[in-house]
């Protein structure tokens, strides 16, 4: 692949970046210190099972996740208060067992469970909103290789959009690394 | 019928099948023990085993005129019993299964605080001698109550007028539409009555059922207490059974999903369901009877006493019509315009001269299961009695017992 | 084998040094706060009575720390739990003071008469309620059973702490094995008794009332008591130099974490309770709670539901507060007042409808009885190593991190 | 820890006691591929066995039953049941209860083994999540179908509607709308969530276009990102915070159902803790009954080991201990609290005309469970496996025991009923299991009934970098001996 054919950034055949295999979670926790080390923002490391110790490795951020489910939970409270208040004590109020209208220790048990089920909804839909997914093709899956991601072989890749990156330096640091082979990926 | 002393003698179970036997004639008939049946008499009923009484009538119950002779029209001696083994389902209201001890022993001492009764002389002593026995906590709710303006209907039942004759049964019946479910549904415990005559036995204590000799009866009718802070509203989940502003407790049959929660939640279980469409095969004539003030139920909705809600709104709006408020005893509901005693009261409970109102002040005065705090608007007056011998009835620990007060008599 | 885990031998095991210090302040409070008490009760008019609930009130908290400890090291065995160990002594103290809190109870036995009005047999023949419960509550059936809890608890709680410290001589794996195995049938007897000492202690004080939770409500104040005072004892004994690199963050965090869970499982009883009752509307029941909506104990409630409940909540939702040791010891010690209100709110209303006269003399009687219990927590402390030393899980407790 | 000869099965115990040691979660000589295999191989078997065929039909036919009953009690009316007027909740509600109850063990193990760091659970939580979610299933019938007039049952409902109603939110029912609802939607999430990394795996080893497509679009395009991983776990530890208190609330409210009432025998405030226990006794029990044919059919001992068994039998242990507290302290309340109603009702319980009911639940859920204080007993799989049938006999019992005996006679004795259920009734219940096993048959056969990607992570194989980490969770050991990478 020439410079001069080359297609511009994320058009079929352009580079998406390298992918270095490594067959245990030692390396892969070493290479991806290395990686992070030297600086480069956008690069992955790919594992089939959560490993411990490898956020710190690669210094991924704390997700906002928390923050956004504990609205959603807050929200979900104030929902279901409301609408408890509005349609039993101010639509339509109706005498029932000589209680009150607006009975809160009755409105509870729906309070809580609104709260959990937005909280938990929101969990899910911005953990994979946060992710990007679902997306059903990305370049990765094009390599044969990383078919073991979700196997056992873990994997780093590093994007040629990262700011760092450039041909060989980047593919010198992946091969010094205790890795396999550094295996080209294009978009396609 | 037959008291259970003499059951027990001859080895008989309720509901046996029993062959009698009187001058080389013979009939064949379950038996339904009854406490207070003299001993070693039986009882019978005449009319049953029609063979041309039409679709109701043919082939109920067994015919036991060949039994009957013209030396002894009404009274047979020296008739022969003798037991099958076999059995035959007798379809009561009460009563649904045989009794067991702990149970036999539970329903005696129930009976006192359920149906409260005193002599005369102790009433004298102490008019408050009926809620000796109540021992509870002062009825406070948690929350603040509601206040109730406006006219608040009421009912107060006399215990001592009251004769337990189940005309009022008849009458609700007929006013408001109820269905007539037959004899599979009612052994089935489905029967429709909105109001009832709760009866018990009052007999010596510590007796077994097999024991048990002589025994008097008390009763009381049961119909929807109308409960302030009625049980059966708060759990149901569409709101189809609520307060009305005048204080009915009131059954929105459109918006009935029937989950029969309330059922479950009321303590007088008067509340009734329709099981199946009770109103499905019925002929064209007999749906022409139907009162048409009054909903006809679908299946799987609950009904249950309205206080008459049809009798109400009509003399209200007559009342309204006529510019004049509406008058004390104006307002009569089936039950109470049947009973032969008028044992029954009905009136606003909000006007302090209304007969209802008064009525609550009597000493006699008490509300079944008032210790629950849901404060029926049905209150009954105690049951006096003036025995000739100045013993009996004690008011205190009630002793009832078992028999069959049925519908259906073989 | 472990390369990285700490060894234990380098840290500071033994109270030694802070023991006299810690042992006149407990004194002092213990003197200034029993005097204090008497006194205060001598010169006001019924003051003797205040006296006697306001004990009762400090004595049931006291309690509840033991039996919430003994219940912590019971779990730890049952479950063989590995993060625990490096605290666990300090549980195992605390439980075992135990002992001292039988002693302690001797001023409410002997208060009996007004703490329990169901001890007045004449009364009781005329109630006819209270007569049928006289086979269960009577005074010298009560007494048997107070004995036969403590008798529980304490024998629990010495083998528990007696087989630990042998272990820390021995290093003797099979005596871990026997703790777990003694914990099973262990919990059952602790749930037992604890069930009805709940019913016993606190629940008869009104004989009319009954809920067949209470025993579980008591339990829940009990673990939640416990775990509040424990990031603070972790703390002080840190501060003093003790344990420093033993005890992490790691520990405290999980600590946290369980205080948590356990104001959560506190407030979902107490609602159960409430909610249940309230809705029931029977007044055989609601009585109890009326009682605590009138007057003065309607504001005691709602501090309960809010101190007690939605601030610890909201602070130890926090995964900051909880890797704070500083913050959670002070979270735990203001969670730990809101659990003596919570047994006050218990006891007094009983006593005093409609007013919660607190004031100084349940504050001196609470350091008074604090005092006492802390130097016997001091005491027993002070005669072993802090930490089970040659606990076969420790290497695992040292190294323990939250995932 | 052995790892010895293949013919020597000794190596499958990893029950022993040693506390310096923690259990293996795997045994034998298993690395991450074999895991993969292991659990993807039962989906991709080419030719599904027989036996599954057989059980299939049997199930399939159980749940045309089910629909066939709903079907006639549609059309019919609730009459077709054994109900009638102080026992209207029967068997509807009592099936919707056992249902539900068992429906929490998935979550509880999940949600709560995962907070409390019970590293054992990963062998066995898909699992008991798909269970629980086709236990919730089941459970969602009873409610719909026991309401009188079910084409309504939306109204339960807060829909805007014309007649400008809204629903009660006093009553349990309606909690339980929002309870159940919320449980379904929160479960159904959790496992699916849960298992997104594993269809990525089934994905990746796709030999037809179907599966690759098939599997593709469940899995969302997962690629095993890190940075995905971060967020999924952090997603995963909130839901797990957030089913936990699920999970305790949903059976409470179940409870509420009769402990809001009056009735002597359900309104009663022990009942939510109670309740929370007995479903995860049941749960469990439904757990061991499922799982032990389920590991031995497909071979997965290695996976699902002793340690798994014991401890799932320690849990019933306990919680049946609970139980039986609940139950005498119920018992023991009812004397004390000097009230008639109540006092009888529990004698009537024990004596009464359910006598037979109330001593098969003690002696299925009290009695039964003792037996697993022997250590022989318990790591038996045969007699497990009994002993869990038994203990959910016995729950549905308790629950029977609960709803029926206590409406046979409150406050009147007039109004004393006796039920008994119709043909009907049994044949809905028995029709409802049809309908829970063809969807847990078809579990088996399409997705991953173990969570390969959590179970790699408690591998020692996956910890190599960090010897202080092994502290935590049931595994660990000495990691030289079972090196095997």
């Amino acid at each position: 692949m020439s410079e001069r054919t080359a297609p511009a950034a994320g058009e079929p055949g352009a580079l998406y970046g390298y992918l270095v295999e490594f067959d245990k979670v030692d390396e892969l926790l070493v290479g991806a210190r290395a990686v992070r080390d030297a600086g480069y923002t956008r690069w992955d490391a790919h594992t089939p099972f959560v490993i411990h110790g490898l956020d710190a490795a690669m210094g991924v951020k704390k997700t906002v996740l928390p923050y956004l489910v504990f609205g959603a939970g807050l929200t979900g409270t104030v929902g279901g208060i409301a609408l408890q208040w509005w349609t039993n004590a101010v639509d339509y109020p109706y005498l029932i067992s000589g209680k009150p209208l607006f009975s809160l220790p009755a409105n509870i048990p729906v309070a809580f469970e609104t709260t959990i089920l937005f909280a938990a909804l929101t969990a899910l839909v911005a953990m994979l909103a946060l992710n990007g997914l679902p997306r059903l093709y990305h370049p990765l899956f094009t390599n044969r290789a990383f078919k073991r991601a979700t196997d056992d072989r873990f994997f780093i890749s590093i994007e040629a959009a990262d700011p760092l990156f450039d041909r060989s330096a980047t593919r010198e640091l992946l091969e010094s690394l205790s890795g396999r082979t550094v295996e080209v990926i294009e978009e396609a | 019928m037959m008291s259970p002393a003499t059951a027990t003698e001859l080895g008989i179970a309720d509901g046996e099948l029993v062959e009698l036997e009187a001058g080389g004639r013979s009939v064949e008939l379950p038996v339904c023990l009854l406490p207070g049946q003299a001993r070693h008499s039986l009882a019978v009923a005449l009319g049953y085993g029609r063979t041309a009484a039409g679709q109701v009538g043919n082939g109920v119950g067994v015919d036991v005129y060949p039994l009957r002779t013209l030396a002894a029209p009404h009274i047979l001696r020296g008739v022969s019993v003798r037991g099958t083994g076999r059995s035959h389902a007798l379809a009561t209201t009460q009563d649904h299964f045989a009794i067991d001890t702990i149970g036999f022993a539970e329903r005696n001492a129930r009976a006192g605080t359920l149906v409260r009764e005193a002599t005369l002389d102790a009433y004298l002593a102490d008019p408050h001698v009926i809620h000796a026995h109540d021992h509870h906590p002062p009825l406070i709710s948690l929350w603040k109550d509601h206040e109730y303006e406006g006219e608040q209907w009421g009912m107060a039942v006399d215990l001592n007028t009251c004769i337990g004759c189940n005309a009022c049964v008849v009458a609700c019946q007929a006013e408001n539409n109820i269905p007539v479910v037959g004899r599979e549904q009612v052994l089935a415990q489905r029967e429709m009555h909105w109001i009832r005559v709760d009866r018990y036995f009052r007999t010596d204590p510590g007796l077994t059922m097999g024991e048990v000799e002589d025994a008097a009866v008390v009763f009381q009718p049961m119909a929807c207490v109308h409960c302030e802070n009625a049980p059966c509203e708060q759990v149901c989940p569409v709101a189809a059974t609520q307060h009305t502003r005048d204080g009915l407790n009131a059954m929105v049959y459109n918006r009935c999903v029937g989950t029969r929660y309330c059922s479950n939640n009321c303590p007088f279980k008067v509340r009734r369901f329709n099981f199946f469409n009770y109103h499905k095969e019925l002929a064209e004539t007999t749906m022409m009877q139907f009162n048409p003030e009054v909903t006809v139920r679908a299946r799987g909705v609950m009904e249950k006493c309205t206080f008459c809600v049809q009798r109400i709104e009509a003399k209200r709006i007559a009342a309204r019509n006529e510019r004049r408020p509406l008058r004390d005893g104006e307002i009569v509901p089936a039950c109470a315009q049947t009973c032969p005693t008028r044992a029954i009261t009905f009136g606003d409970l909000n006007d302090e001269g209304s007969a209802v109102s008064r009525s609550r002040e009597e000493p006699r005065s008490y509300a079944t299961l008032a210790e629950l705090n849901i404060r029926p608007r049905t209150h009954y007056l105690a049951r006096l009695s003036n025995p000739a011998d100045g013993g009996a009835p004690a008011h205190a620990e009630g002793h009832a017992d078992d028999g069959a007060h049925g519908k259906e008599s073989a | 084998m472990q390369g990285k885990a700490l060894d234990i031998t380098t840290e500071t095991r033994h109270l030694d040094g802070v023991l006299r210090p810690a042992l006149t302040i407990c004194g002092v409070l213990a003197v200034l706060g029993l005097a204090g008490s008497l006194l205060l009760a001598g010169a006001g008019e019924g003051g003797r009575s205040h006296l006697l609930e306001t004990y009762l009130v400090s004595f049931a908290f006291f309690l509840s720390l033991s039996l919430g400890a003994l219940f912590f090291v019971l779990l730890q065995h049952l479950t063989r739990a590995g993060w625990s160990v490096v605290a666990r002594r300090i549980a195992e103290v605390l439980a075992a003071n135990v002992w001292l809190l039988a002693l302690l109870a001797v001023p409410v036995v002997l208060g009996m008469g007004h703490l329990y009005h169901w001890t007045d047999a004449a009364a009781a023949a005329h109630d006819p309620l209270l007569a049928g419960k006289t086979g269960f509550l009577n005074s010298g059936f009560f007494l048997a059973r107070l004995a036969a809890y403590f008798a529980i608890w304490g024998l629990l709680a010495s083998f528990l702490h007696r087989s630990s410290v042998a272990q820390d001589a021995s290093g003797d794996p099979a005596l871990t094995l026997r703790m777990e195995r003694l914990s099973a049938p262990g919990m059952i007897l602790f749930a037992l008794s604890l069930n009805f000492a709940a019913f016993d202690l606190l629940m008869s004080l009104d004989a009319h009332w009954f809920s067949t939770i209470f025993g579980v409500y008591y339990f829940a104040a009990s673990v939640v008591g416990f775990l509040a005072v424990m990031p603070k004892i972790l703390y002080v004994l840190q501060w003093r130099g003790i344990l420093r690199n033993a005890v992490t963050v790691e520990h405290y965090h999980d600590f946290g974490k369980l205080l948590f869970a356990f104001i959560v499982f506190w407030a979902y009883i107490a609602f159960s309770q409430y909610m249940l009752i309230w809705y029931g509307n029977i007044p055989e029941e609601t009585q109890w709670f009326l009682k605590r909506q009138t007057g003065d104990w309607a504001v005691v409630s709602l501090i309960l539901l809010f101190g007690h409940f939605v601030l610890p909540f909201l602070l130890l939702v926090s995964r900051m507060i909880k890797r704070r040791p500083l913050l959670l010891a002070a979270t735990g010690a203001y969670v730990a007042v809101m659990c003596w209100i919570d047994i006050y709110w218990l006891v007094v209303p009983e006593f005093s409808p409609g007013v919660a006269r607190f004031g100084l003399l349940d504050v001196l009687c609470f350091l008074g009885l604090g005092g006492v219990y802390s130097a016997g927590v001091l005491l027993r402390l002070g005669r072993h190593s802090v930490i089970a030393e040659k606990d076969p899980r420790l290497d695992e407790s040292l190294a323990f991190e939250n995932a | 820890m052995s790892t010895s000869t293949a013919a020597d099965l000794s190596y499958l115990d990893n029950t022993g006691t040693d506390p310096a040691v923690r259990a293996r979660l795997v045994v034998g000589d298993n690395d991450f591929h074999s895991i993969t295999e292991k659990v993807c191989g039962i989906v991709e078997q080419p030719r599904t066995p027989p036996a599954w065929w057989v059980l299939f039909a049997i199930s399939s036919s159980l749940t045309l039953v089910l629909f066939a009953m709903i079907g006639y009690l549609v059309t019919t009316g609730i009459g077709v049941w054994g109900l009638q007027v102080p026992v209207s909740w029967g068997y509807a509600i009592v099936n919707f209860v056992f249902w539900v109850g068992i429906g929490h063990a998935g979550t509880l193990i999940s949600a709560i083994l995962f907070l409390l760091r019970q590293r054992w659970r990963t062998s066995i939580n898909r699992f008991a999540e798909g269970m629980t979610i086709f236990a919730v299933v089941c459970a969602g019938i009873f409610p719909g179908i026991h309401i009188g007039r079910v084409w309504l049952a939306y109204w339960l409902f807060p829909i805007p509607n014309q007649m400008l109603m809204w629903p009660n939110f006093r009553s349990p029912l309606l909690w339980d709308v929002f309870a159940v609802g919320t449980y379904a939607t929160v479960s159904l999430l959790f496992w699916y969530m849960g298992m997104i990394p594993d269809l990525a795996s089934l994905r990746d080893r796709a030999k037809t276009r179907i599966r690759y497509y098939a599997y593709g679009l469940l899995s969302l395009g997962w690629r095993s990102s890190n940075r995905h991983w971060h967020r999924f776990e952090f997603a995963y530890l909130l839901l797990a915070s957030l089913a936990t208190p699920l999970v305790l609330s949903v059976h409470s409210v179940v409870s509420f159902d009769f402990a809001v009432s009056i009735m002597p025998g359900w309104h009663t405030t022990i009942f939510p803790p109670y309740f929370v226990a007995g479903a995860i006794f049941s749960g469990f029990a439904m757990v061991v009954t499922l799982i032990i044919p389920t590991r031995k059919i497909f071979g997965l001992e290695e996976i699902i080991t002793a340690r798994h068994l014991e401890n799932m039998a320690k849990i019933m242990l306990a919680t049946g201990m609970m139980v039986g507290l609940a139950y005498s302290t119920e018992f023991f309340i009812a004397w004390y609290s000097g009230n008639r109603y109540e006092a009888f009702t529990f004698l009537n319980r024990a004596f009464g005309p359910y006598a037979w009911a109330y001593w098969t639940m003690v002696t299925c859920n009290v009695v039964v469970p003792q037996i697993f204080w022997s250590r022989r007993l318990r790591n038996n799989p045969a007699v497990l496996w009994v002993a869990s049938i038994l203990i959910n006999v016995g729950m549905w019992f308790e629950r029977f025991v609960i709803v029926v005996s206590s409406l046979s006679r409150d406050y009147l004795p007039t109004s004393w009923g006796y039920y008994r259920p119709t043909i009907i009734d049994v044949l809905t219940f028995v029709g409802s299991f049809g309908l829970f096993f063809t969807l847990f048959l078809l579990f088996v056969r399409f997705l991953p009934i173990i969570g390969m990607a959590e179970v790699k992570g408690v591998m020692p194989q996956a910890h190599l970098d960090r010897p202080g980490h092994r502290g935590h969770g049931d595994y660990h050991g000495d990691i030289a001996a079972s090196e095997v990478v």
